[in-house]
């Protein structure tokens, strides 16, 4: 069995089916991205997975537990993270408070000492910030405190939801550094991405999403030669 | 001038219960984003049961705060969880939903004519409380006692509040939900079990604002409607979600209604409390201390 | 048949009951009990102007009532002028104040709105409490105006009977259902809801939203105050605690959110359900139990806002159109709205 | 798009037939039966006014039970008195609309009501047109007897009447126990009745040449009466005239006491001082406080005593003026109907402004007769002044004036220590 | 006569200054592109000419006059039409009644503003879905309606503010189709976007701000290749661990 694995689900926003008969897993360990356009339903499957959303049919199961009907408290607390689009932080709570908040699950609420400090050797910057109000920082930073943030809360898998959004070229670079390196302490990572190259090059596999779908599957190295690709997502 | 200082100092410590009376409301607001419409009602209720509570017990009024402020927490805490929550689960995408306003309404009627029935249409004091009519001198003037007492115990209850929000795990937990509702369930925070203690917190408060209101004034069941309206204008002076600003916004509407009436008819005050009011919302709409951030 | 057929067959068909009613129901209590229920729904369809289309909480409406009442009783009592004339004034001076006082508080965004509004309202009605006399109008405080049924007829709008209040309402409340009709078709209609729902894509789209909303709020102020001045000659007088009370402009809303705010159908769905709760229950219970009549109509809010929070408007157009669907076949059920 | 809204607005309309249908298919009241006279009280039974409606509502009870009990109306074959409830919530155009059911659906015989000023005013206006006979038991604006109606029986006295007895018991007070009054301060609820008596006072203390210091209403919602009360004490006058309902009366006599008000008299006017809750909720507080009514428990008049016993037994708490005029109500409407020996309206009310009863169970008030004058006045009506005090048994009111009324053995205690 | 020209434009939020001393002049039919880092106030631009904000200094003159801080409905009335980043519907009404209330800019009669509607519909091949509630669009479809409303208001100027984000590459290359259509019918066209291949393919010249201030101008293939523009794009300011 899978880390996780999602079976055949079907999701609808309102009447409006997003997800169709979508089947995935992650191995523990691995780096994974989902890429597809906007409209793709890349955040719809990480808000099912998350349980914003409930699959009309199919099932979610996480370490051999179907995560049926949880709500996402329960989800956080069993270890899967997400770093939400668009950062959503709490705009007028200081850095530290964001953080801190993310440790808000009893799992991660007795090491939140210990997490603050790993999350400060991490990203030195915010240690810097640590009582500046979150609506003030610059993008980039508002990224790291984001990605803090769900560290805090000591995911077993964290999923992050385009972290390169809105970002420059530059700080997109570093985001990908600092996501290889959480990989690379041992946090299985599933990643949600439209910069297709950057993604997938830091990914162990890969899936495509078109229109809900999954419409290719594989190891990232191939998936990045793949002509399909480069044609429909790289402009080449 | 001796006369203005003695209405002055009474303005300050009867608004300061005004803004105990509303603290409930103002607390309401920033984390559900909702007028609690039966917050009258649910300080009402903390009177009535202030009141049993002393008046079976023959206990001190100011103990019955342990039996009120649990009570009322558990009360806020079911009205919310049994009531209110379902209507937000309908209406998980409207940001201020507006149905929710009607519920409460609903429940403001419900809990007044309950209490009609249960307790008659009588009016209740605590006769023999050791509180009763205490006053203060000094040289000329007269300054309540339970005003007074009144004064400190929203001072502490404020502060308390504000420490709780700031510094505890669920205090940072309700404001990071009052932010952003959904970035707060990915962090493992469940956001229907905060709008209940949010909801059990400011009727617990509106339950310390009836223990400092049941040694000197009547208990009956429409009794919170006086204060509900108060409440609204208050709030809005302050700046809705503002702890503090409720309690100042409550010394400006005490400060009013003190003062005023030495130059005017009493039933003028009402007036200039009103247009003050608008006149608040028109020059700055977020309140005195509202944080210019769109709820 | 078509289903537009079959609509306008069933909306003539029930325009003419409606104006038949008074032959079968003699009774004078089931009258009034009608009459209000149509005055209520003309209040609150006049509301919706601003409060479903405009996409904001007023809930003042209360004090646009008394200043049609208060208008055209004080010029007709003082005056002698017909309360026919003192209607429209009213009405003009309420879309007046409905002007000034919307222009600031159109800016104000969900609960501030709904709060101001309260605060207008109480201010208009604690205004009145403190002027006994305003220059040479009497408008007699807290004490309220009492008008003397003296010489009833069509021109002093004061009747013996309950029929013709009865027409009268009815006529308005057709007219006022006619008019929104007509407004939600028309450009006004479009800005207003385009403005409501997204004011900045509106504005882009050349839309004034101000002045939209503002036009809504003469047109929602005039239609009000007439109402007024209809509620004064039916029950001959005026007292500021109850024709300026909160309770009034909340039950305009309310009948309006829970029959389905924004939707022509909407107001009078909601009078139809709260009217008769509220009046019902009162004379079968509010001798025995006091106060049990308005815990049952609390419960209602509830419960409907709980299972239908979007009014009861919607589930009931699905009803109908099954209904049609039964008796004229699939070709009759058109669309759902 | 025409189309759906075409279709909306015809479905407005459906539903507004089928609504009106059920409506007029709900259960109606049981229709007129010919054995039993019909009485519609419109009364406040919810709403800021309640409690008052409650003994209202008490006291008629315990006087039909006595009718009933007693044979009924003999003239009409026995037939039982039927009380019918309207609840008016202290609103106007509830009571107006409750009046118009009463008349029309439960085709009641007899109207009585409201309390309210506010509401008996409007209410009484759709009697006359109807004819149906309205028996006033409280309700004391004066213009309520002087619309010229021919259907309304007021027992209560009037507003001018009560005011004008507080002065002739200030200036006898004055006279007896020889202590000047120079200034007086007038501080009245903001409405109906508060007014009503505030403009009869203000006449009525010019000609007597009494200064007036004050003349301050306030709204009865008020949550502080501190400010009003430091008015009044720094006005320092000799005699404080009130007119409060409950909550306010209540309030405002609790807060006097704590800022030492102490004036020479502080005279109530009925209403919140004559509450049964007011005593309890003042406790001594009230002592020494006078108050307007038109009955006492200590009336010096045969059944009184029993009378507020059975009520004590009964509901709990004292009969009070309000209590009595409705009681005496229902007895003044069965001797009008025993005269009238039908059912008909027009009977009733000639039957009801020929009334002259003068004793009987009902007549349990201070004054000796109940008669009509044209404009349907009571003219007997008087209110006695009464003291609060403690003379043993806790705080009482006892009836001090006129002086013929005044409790044997009782000294008033004026000026106030 | 210049469709557009801007003058010294500036714009301050307190103490941030969002646009520095921008001027760029937009001349009939042209398709002009401007690019830029995030953050680099290019909405804001958009803006202060659609008439959301007053310039803080700086004169914006369409046709000729000078229409700073004039309001959005009256510009859209003189033909400058704006779509949203962030796309805004009426959530709740048809695609045709989204459409209609464009279309109403010029006409008071509703036979009108529907028959207009219907052939922008038509024109972008958007008519099948006219009854659809607009709130159940998908992504593509609502960028349309966007550009569909606009079209409507019979505009002169179309300001098209990142109309391509979030659509995959067939969209990408029907909307490019369609915008040049567009300037076909005789409108001038000025447009924000990130997606270099598009905004590459489309624009007649290009306008690069960084920080508020116009760093490069010309034509696709010398902005491409001007050293500034890399730079700011591939920065060197910002470092992180």
């Amino acid at each position: 069995m899978s880390f996780l694995e999602v079976e055949e689900i079907n999701v609808f926003y309102g009447d409006v089916q997003v997800i169709f008969d979508l089947s995935l897993h992650v191995e523990e360990g691995e780096v994974v991205s989902i890429i597809g356009g906007n409209g793709a339903g890349k955040s719809t499957l990480l808000k099912t997975i998350s349980c914003l959303l409930h699959p009309q049919s199919g099932q979610i199961r996480f370490e051999n537990a179907l995560l049926q009907n949880a709500t996402p408290e329960e989800i956080v607390a069993r270890g899967i993270v997400q770093v939400p689009e668009g950062r959503r932080l709490f705009s007028l709570m200081s850095v530290y408070d964001n953080l801190v908040v993310g440790a808000y699950n009893r799992r991660a609420a007795g090491s939140q000492e210990e997490s603050l400090q790993q999350v400060y050797t991490m990203f030195p910057r915010l240690k810097e910030r640590t009582s500046q109000i979150a609506m003030t920082l610059s993008g980039g930073e508002q990224q790291m405190v984001a990605i803090a943030r769900g560290l805090m809360a000591r995911p077993k898998l964290l999923m992050l939801d385009e972290p390169s959004l809105g970002l420059a070229p530059v700080l997109i670079k570093s985001i990908f550094k600092t996501i290889r390196a959480i990989a690379d302490q041992g946090t299985t990572v599933l990643l949600v991405e439209q910069d297709v190259n950057h993604s997938l090059s830091l990914s162990d596999r890969g899936y495509v999403l078109e229109h809900g779908r999954i419409a290719m599957e594989g190891q990232a190295a191939h998936l990045l030669e793949d002509p399909h690709i480069k044609a429909a997502y790289l402009g080449l | 001038m001796i006369f203005v200082l003695e209405d002055t100092i009474n303005g300050i410590l009867m608004g300061s219960i005004y803004g105990l009376t509303a603290l409930g409301l103002t607390i309401i607001f920033g984390v559900l984003k909702v007028i609690n419409f039966a917050h009258g009602s649910m300080l009402m209720v903390g009177m009535y049961v202030a009141y049993w509570a002393v008046a079976l017990t023959g206990l001190h009024p100011y103990m019955a705060l342990f039996v009120v402020v649990p009570v009322m927490f558990f009360f806020g805490y079911y009205v919310q969880d049994l009531i209110i929550k379902p209507i937000f689960k309908a209406e998980k995408e409207v940001r201020e939903p507006i149905t929710v306003i009607i519920v409460t309404t609903g429940i403001w009627y419900i809990l007044d004519n309950l209490t009609l029935l249960l307790f008659g249409p009588d009016y209740r004091i605590l006769q023999d409380n050791p509180l009763r009519g205490k006053m203060l001198e000094a040289g000329q003037m007269l300054i309540s006692v339970p005003k007074l007492w009144g004064f400190c115990a929203a001072v502490v209850t404020a502060a308390s509040v504000y420490v709780f929000f700031q510094k505890t795990r669920m205090g940072r937990a309700i404001r990071a939900t009052s932010l952003d509702r959904e970035a707060a369930s990915l962090m493992g925070i469940n956001q229907y079990k905060v709008y209940n203690i949010a909801f059990g917190i400011g009727t617990a408060s509106a339950g310390i604002a009836a223990i400092t209101l049941v040694p000197f004034f009547n208990v009956y069941p429409t009794v919170g409607v006086l204060f509900d309206i108060k409440g609204f204008i208050i709030v809005v002076l302050g700046g809705l979600g503002s702890i503090w600003g409720a309690i100042v916004g409550g010394i400006i509407i005490g400060l009013i209604e003190s003062v005023a009436p030495q130059f005017m008819t009493a039933t003028w005050t009402e007036a200039i409390v009103y247009g003050l009011f608008l006149l608040v919302l028109f020059v700055k709409p977020s309140g005195l201390f509202g944080v210019k951030y769109d709820w | 048949m078509t289903p537009k057929k079959i609509n306008n067959c069933a909306l003539v068909l029930i325009v003419l009951i409606a104006f038949g009613v008074p032959l079968v129901v003699r009774s004078a209590t089931y009258l009034h009990i009608l009459i209000l229920l149509y005055m209520y729904a003309y209040l609150t369809t006049s509301w919706n102007l601003v409060g479903g289309f405009a996409g904001v909480l007023p809930l003042g409406h209360a004090a646009f009532v008394g200043i049609g009442a208060y208008t055209s009783t004080i010029l007709s009592l003082q005056y002698g002028v017909s309360p026919w004339l003192g209607m429209i004034i009213g009405g003009l001076l309420a879309a007046i104040v409905g002007v000034i006082i919307g222009k600031p508080t159109f800016k104000m965004r969900g609960a501030y709105f709904a709060l101001a509004t309260i605060a207008f309202g109480e201010g208009i009605r604690v205004l009145i409490e403190n002027i006994d006399y305003l220059g040479p109008l009497n408008f007699n405080g807290p004490r309220g105006l009492q008008i003397p049924p003296l010489d009833t007829g069509l021109s002093r709008f004061m009747f013996e009977a309950k029929e013709p209040y009865y027409y009268i309402i009815l006529v308005m409340l057709v007219a006022v259902l006619a008019l929104t009709y007509f407004i939600s078709r028309s450009k006004l209609g479009f800005y207003l809801n385009a403005g409501g729902e997204e004011p900045e894509a509106a504005m882009a789209l050349g839309v004034n939203v101000a002045r939209a909303k503002l036009i809504a709020m003469a047109m929602s102020c005039f239609l009000t105050a007439l109402a007024g001045t209809f509620w004064a000659q039916l029950t001959l007088y005026i007292h500021p605690k109850s024709i300026i009370s909160l309770d009034l402009s909340f039950e305009i809303a309310f009948i309006a959110l829970i029959g389905g705010r924004g939707s022509i159908a909407g107001p009078v769905l909601g009078a139809l359900l709260l009217r008769p709760v509220s009046d019902f229950s009162r004379i079968y219970f509010g001798d025995t139990v006091p106060g049990l009549h308005l815990i049952i109509f609390g419960v209602v809010l509830i419960v409907v806002m709980i299972y239908q929070p979007r009014g009861l408007q919607e589930p009931l157009t699905r009803a109908y159109n099954r209904l049609i669907h039964r008796f004229f076949g699939p070709q009759g059920s058109g669309r759902a709205a | 798009m025409a189309l759906t809204w075409g279709k909306t607005l015809s479905r407005v309309l459906f539903t507004t037939v089928v609504g009106a249908a059920l409506v007029l298919t709900a259960p109606l009241p049981t229709m007129a039966a010919d054995d039993v006279v019909r009485v519609g009280n419109i009364i406040p039974l919810s709403g800021p006014s309640a409690s008052v409606g409650e003994q209202g509502k008490f006291a008629r009870e315990m006087a039909v039970e006595e009718i009933n009990a007693s044979g009924g109306i003999k003239a009409l074959g026995g037939a039982k008195l039927k009380m019918l409830y309207a609840d008016s919530e202290s609103k106007p155009e509830k009571g107006v609309a409750e009046a118009e059911r009463l008349i029309n659906s439960e085709k009641v015989h007899v109207l009585t009501g409201c309390w309210n000023s506010a509401v008996t005013y409007p209410t009484s206006a759709v009697a006359e047109r109807y004819g149906v006979p309205f028996i006033v038991p409280v309700s004391v604006a004066d213009k309520i007897t002087e619309q010229g109606f021919k259907t309304v029986f007021r027992i209560a006295a009037k507003d001018s009447w009560w005011t004008r007895d507080q002065f002739s018991f200030l200036k006898d007070m004055q006279e007896e126990f020889g202590t000047e009054i120079k200034t007086v301060a007038f501080v009245y609820e903001n409405g109906d009745w508060g007014k009503g008596f505030a403009e009869q006072w203000i006449k009525l203390a010019e000609k007597t040449g009494y200064k007036v210091v004050l003349d301050e209403p306030y709204p009865s919602t008020a949550t502080d009466l501190s400010p009003v009360v430091q008015k009044i004490r720094r006005a320092r006058p000799d005699v404080l005239l009130l007119v409060s309902n409950a909550a306010d009366a209540i309030l405002l006599t609790n807060t006097m006491a704590e800022y030492r008000v102490s004036p020479k008299a502080i005279i109530g006017s009925g209403g919140g001082h004559a509450d049964p809750s007011f005593l309890t909720a003042t406790g001594k507080n009230a002592q020494y406080v006078f108050d307007i009514v038109e009955w006492e428990t200590d009336i010096n008049k045969a059944g009184a005593k029993e009378a507020n016993e059975k009520y004590k037994t009964k509901y709990g708490q004292n009969l009070t003026g309000e209590a009595v005029d409705a009681y005496l109500a229902m007895y003044v409407l069965a001797d009008a109907l025993e005269r009238a020996g039908s059912l008909d309206r027009e009977k009733i009310r000639i039957a009801l402004s020929e009334t002259r009863y003068t004793d009987g169970q009902g007549m349990i008030v201070g004054y000796d007769a109940v008669e009509f004058d044209q404009s349907g006045q009571n003219k007997y009506a008087s209110p006695v002044m009464v003291q609060i005090n403690d003379i043993g048994k806790g705080m009482e009111r006892i009836t001090v004036w006129p002086k013929n009324a005044r409790r044997s053995g009782y000294e008033p205690v004026f000026p106030m220590p | 006569m210049n469709m557009l020209e801007v003058k010294q434009l500036t714009k301050d939020f307190g103490g941030l200054r969002a646009i520095d001393s921008l001027d760029l002049t937009i001349g009939k039919q042209e398709i002009l592109g401007l690019i830029g880092p995030n953050g680099a106030g290019k909405s804001t631009a958009f803006n202060c000419i659609a008439g959301v904000y007053a310039p803080t200094m700086g004169d914006v003159y369409f046709e000729g006059s000078r229409i700073n801080g004039q309001k959005p409905w009256v510009l859209c009335k003189k033909g400058i039409a704006r779509t949203f980043q962030i796309v805004k519907p009426f959530a709740t009404k048809t695609v045709l009644y989204n459409v209609m209330v464009g279309s109403f800019a010029n006409t008071n009669k509703r036979s009108e503003a529907k028959e207009k509607a219907m052939q922008i519909l038509e024109f972008l091949q958007f008519a099948d879905k006219k009854d659809i509630r607009a709130g159940n669009l998908t992504i593509g479809d609502r960028k349309r309606l966007e550009i569909a409303r606009a079209l409507a208001t019979e505009p002169k100027l179309l300001l098209l503010d990142e109309v391509m984000a979030g659509l995959r590459p067939s969209e990408v290359d029907e909307l490019v189709d369609m915008v040049r259509r567009l300037r076909q019918s005789g409108i001038t066209i000025f447009v924000i976007e990130h997606i270099m291949r598009a905004i590459m393919a489309l624009s007649d010249r290009i306008v690069v701000i960084h920080f508020g201030r116009k760093i490069a101008e010309g034509s696709p293939e010398k902005v491409a290749s001007d050293e500034n523009v890399i730079k700011a794009y591939l920065g060197g300011e910002y470092v992180v661990s």
